[in-house]
């Protein structure tokens, strides 16, 4: 068991340090075979909707340059299996966990809220900007006014947990979509999701994946992830931010850190190396002892920029 | 659609037991059966060990941009090694076939939650088509040490029969079939495949997809229980991503933790 | 001396082959100097502003996984040295020209239009989606109504060329703009441009570039563009789409004609091997032998889908 | 801002020479120089036979998510040979260091639009820093060659003296200083440059920017011409990106086609 000495504060909650898992590249029973899951900052679990979503037809994978192009289309067996199993088993193994919260219609979002109040949930992340469903989702997250009322309605809804609310890269402006996401009430935000992709089978001529486009992420999308949460970081100094999006190895989290995130998370890396999350966590610890005014500011919860 | 969610079966709070994670492993025999399907033998105790006949590896190119694992049944074991046997189909095996005797390649697993289940004694019939045959080689060389059964094996290739030989080490009765002359259905009807009708008959089958769902039909028919291998395009192969669902009656399920076998009555074919 | 039986027509235009190279990745006494530019579907000249542009400072250029994120911010040498060097050398030698036109604001794309009618050049390609300039480009790339008075202006402009509008892949709903453009009179539309990244120097805290963030182009954005011209071509089933966008191979070019572009163009792997277009250009030629009813509607001025 | 625009002097309509495109070379010899600098020896030709002392080549990493070329100012040649001496820095110069003796690599060039001019006869000084020292290595080699010249090496290291035993093969006047005792300026300072006031001095210096800013302003005062080979960030290195601009007097100029050597009295400093 390594020891982490360099802990971050996100909206409050305190982190061991600042690694957590990506929602959709964590499953409790899956990941947990792989490593310790007290040993991150904290774990996001896979977007949970009010009842049991099917998701999309498969192929629902797809690979490209340095990336993954993905369209499971939030399939999860609902609130009440995950209030049941896993966020006991995550809770029980010592996790900080962030639940991500789906949903096709604001109402979904407010019933799965409302169940994760009092719940041991320590952060809710709104998910408003899955590419893979035709309702909810990026509909939501790409339109300051329908973002800024759910963001509202939820805080009203759950007073007690902490809420960061994912934003999309492919907007025109992300700013206009944070602020309206802080405005609202949102604690911290999660940039970035993915990016809409597809790919095509040059045999058949037709979308590899079922669902014609997917959400592509990875390495592949690194850059566009630190542009957003720089850009984001110079409009709103004091919001607290998740940085996501590409992050493969403890220096490419670290150019998030520098970027002016909080925190980070890491998605795709973990489908590839299941460990990933756990290395990049310590590999990061010896990294913040080589850069300890940027580890004192994480410690306390503020932000390199 | 509420459904029955396999998982919710499982103890949540168990603290789970740790698996190995991605490791490099050394490249022991590289052998080509036919013009583009190559056996590969690689040294991993830990697979060689425990792995499950119907249970994959993941193997995961040098190319740095190509990062996703690459799915292959265990065709087979032997002390510390293990095989898989592959066809040059994308980029991937491509750079697979490459490998030379002392490289190193990236591996996980064995994975699958569901491998082809063996317990019940009597009858087995193998039904394997193309690249379905390397699991069910795995499958034979375990039945072959159980002395309560009697493995027949039917096989179908596109061409080369790259598969017959070594199928011929694990069970006398292999019968074979090339696409110019039928297919392993035309072997099915023309075989007397269940010769002991005492004993219960259990057919474990993996190939293309049409092919599965004939053998299933066949089994109903014959009243044999019918294991099927499946194969979907996996994100992570070990739980995670939830992209390698394919339709059962219980909704969506992953193929990787949740199969990939699965009883051919549960398939919505 | 290649001979290509497999031609395609953009907006009127014959093209010899589907192939072109990407503006800004292709200088005429650079690229001629490894082959032979006439054998090429077309190529496009980089962002031309009324008068010359120094650009942004350097470093102007950081690498990432399988992309590259640059900064140039746009400098040439100006209109009228490209009418009276590149142009005329670039009809000389047998190519068909498509001329990119840079501006700052509207009247500086006007000023550019002007001056190009009765020129020599084959088409001209409005980039309204560079990221790297502060004013113009991509501000007016995002906003349907900028775009549409743009393109109408200089439709009155120069009435003589055919024009394709370079559209931004970061904006919320890429048909509406698409629909702006073409509504206005752009006789094709070129998909897409790059995607706004950045990287941080990790031993000093501080972005690679010098102007902070840059244009992420590669194969790293290639499942993006791929679905933006899934997108517009579903939307406009018959407008002419150049499809841009990490393409590094043939195989990678036939993805995109598939998506439904009429030809398309190569950008950062051209600045990795220099000789790229046409190699991908002899390639995709015998890739099309092996699809003749691709190739047939290619031909014809007709698309894939 | 308008300016004279420097390519266009050039006939812009002639038909331009083809020159060969990236290829893959043999690697012919890996030596460790110090810790992390290393010199290799590849073989190519074209490179050997026409590269110019300033210019350089664009070497490609195996691995295919690094795309970007990776300069290095040509070192030496010899027969069908040239060498490149390099600083492990990053993930790419740390690849490179892997290669051994058989490998093979990507190259392009040689490029560089203006190399070091060694046409004057008299007295040279080359005044190389770190691994700026490089194609002054090259430079001396060729002025070796030419009898009615005489070269001065100054060299500054942090510390190991990795290129004095070479550039001493050139020209016995090596002189070398590292960090520990102070920079190049203290050599020009304490040594006699120019021997022969009545010949004419030419400067030819690579390394950090405040050092040939530094031996910019001694030349200034000595009367000296100065070439100046500079260093940006490359996209290409063959002239198509513009990404490699520095600023001169000329406004924002490319350091591989209008470059990397330079007067140095055109650089803004
Ligand atoms: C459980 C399982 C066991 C398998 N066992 C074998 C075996 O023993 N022998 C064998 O030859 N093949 C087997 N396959 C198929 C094998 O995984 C694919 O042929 C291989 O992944 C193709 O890789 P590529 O890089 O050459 O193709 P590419 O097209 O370059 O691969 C691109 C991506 O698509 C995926 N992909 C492409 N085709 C398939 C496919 N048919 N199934 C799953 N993923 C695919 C790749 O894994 C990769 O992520 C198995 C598949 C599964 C799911
Ligand atoms: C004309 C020229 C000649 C050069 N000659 C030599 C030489 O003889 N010996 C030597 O050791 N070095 C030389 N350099 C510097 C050398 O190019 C870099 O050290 C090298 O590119 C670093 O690559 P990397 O993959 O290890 O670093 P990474 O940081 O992984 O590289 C990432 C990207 O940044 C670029 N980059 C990083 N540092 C530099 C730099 N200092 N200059 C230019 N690009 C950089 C890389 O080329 C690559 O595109 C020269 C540079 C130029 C421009
Ligand atoms: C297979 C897969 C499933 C995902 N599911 C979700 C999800 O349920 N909710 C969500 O907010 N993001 C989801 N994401 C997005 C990731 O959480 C993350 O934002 C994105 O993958 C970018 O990070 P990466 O480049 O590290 O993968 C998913 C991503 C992948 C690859
Ligand atoms: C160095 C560089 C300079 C560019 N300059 C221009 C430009 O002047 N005008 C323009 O419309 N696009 C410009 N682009 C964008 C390309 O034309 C192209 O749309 C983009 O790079 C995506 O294609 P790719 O992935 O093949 O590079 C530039 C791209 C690069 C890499
Ligand atoms: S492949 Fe990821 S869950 Fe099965
Ligand atoms: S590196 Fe591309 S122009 Fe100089």
């Amino acid at each position: 068991m390594t020891t982490y000495t360099h802990s971050t504060i996100v909206a409050g909650i305190p982190w061991k340090n600042p690694v957590a898992t990506a929602s959709g590249t964590f499953l409790a029973e899956a990941s947990t075979q792989y490593y310790d899951v007290s040993e991150l900052g904290a774990v996001t679990t896979k977007g949970v909707s009010p009842i049991p979503w099917e998701g999309n037809p498969s192929p629902r994978t797809a690979e490209s340059p340095s990336g993954t192009v993905n369209s499971v289309g939030l399939q999860n067996p609902g609130i009440d299996h995950y209030l049941a199993n896993d966020l006991p088993q995550l809770k029980q193994l010592g996790a900080t966990v962030i639940t991500n919260v789906a949903g096709h219609t604001p109402d979904d979002y407010i019933q799965v809220v409302k169940k994760l109040d009092n719940s041991p949930a320590d952060m809710l992340e709104i998910n408003v900007s899955c590419p893979n469903v035709n309702a909810g989702g990026l509909s939501i997250g790409t339109d300051p006014t329908t973002l800024y009322n759910l963001i509202t309605d939820l805080r009203k809804t759950n007073q007690q947990t902490n809420s960061s609310s994912n934003s999309p890269p492919t907007v025109t402006d992300i700013t206009t979509i944070a602020k309206a996401a802080t405005d609202a009430g949102a604690d911290a935000l999660s940039l970035i999701n993915t990016l809409i992709g597809m790919r095509i089978n040059t045999t058949t001529g037709q979308p590899i994946l079922a669902n014609t486009t997917g959400g592509l992420s990875g390495p592949a999308i690194l850059p566009i992830g630190l542009a957003n949460v720089w850009k984001v970081r110079t409009a709103l100094p004091h919001t607290p931010i998740i940085g996501i999006g590409g992050i493969h190895n403890a220096h490419t989290a670290l150019e998030y850190l520098y970027a002016g995130a909080n925190a980070i998370e890491i998605g795709a890396t973990a489908l590839l190396n299941p460990q990933a999350p756990h290395t990049i966590a310590q590999e990061l610890e010896t990294l913040l002892d080589q850069r300890p005014a940027l580890a004192a500011k994480l410690a306390a919860g503020e932000t390199w920029r | 659609m509420p459904r029955e969610w396999t998982t919710a079966t499982r103890n949540p709070h168990a603290t789970p037991a740790r698996q190995p994670g991605r490791r490099t492993v050394p490249v022991i025999r590289v052998q080509a059966l036919a013009d583009t399907i190559i056996e590969l033998t690689l040294q991993d105790a830990h697979t060689a060990r425990t792995a499950r006949p119907g249970q994959f590896v993941m193997l995961y190119t040098h190319d740095q941009s190509r990062l996703m694992p690459r799915p292959f049944g265990v065709a087979g074991t032997n002390g510390d090694t293990f095989t898989i046997i592959f066809a040059i189909v994308g980029e991937g095996t491509r750079q697979f076939s490459t490998l030379r005797e002392g490289d190193t390649i990236d591996m996980l697993g064995p994975l699958g939650g569901q491998a082809f289940n063996l317990d019940q004694p009597g009858d087995y019939l193998l039904v394997g088509g193309g690249l379905g045959i390397p699991p069910l080689l795995y499958a034979a060389q375990r039945l072959a040490a159980k002395p309560d059964t009697r493995t027949t094996a039917i096989l179908g290739y596109r061409d080369t029969r790259y598969a017959d030989t070594r199928m011929q080490t694990h069970t006398p009765h292999t019968h074979s079939i090339t696409n110019a002359q039928g297919d392993v259905l035309t072997l099915l009807n023309t075989l007397e495949p269940n010769p002991n009708p005492d004993q219960p008959l259990t057919i474990l089958t993996c190939g293309p997809k049409p092919m599965m769902q004939a053998v299933h039909q066949w089994a109903q028919t014959h009243n044999a229980n019918c294991q099927t291998c499946m194969e979907q395009r996996m994100g992570c192969g070990y739980g995670a991503c939830v992209a390698c669902t394919i339709p059962t009656i219980h909704g969506n399920t992953k193929t990787c933790t949740e199969g990939p076998v699965f009883p051919s009555t549960t398939i919505i074919w």
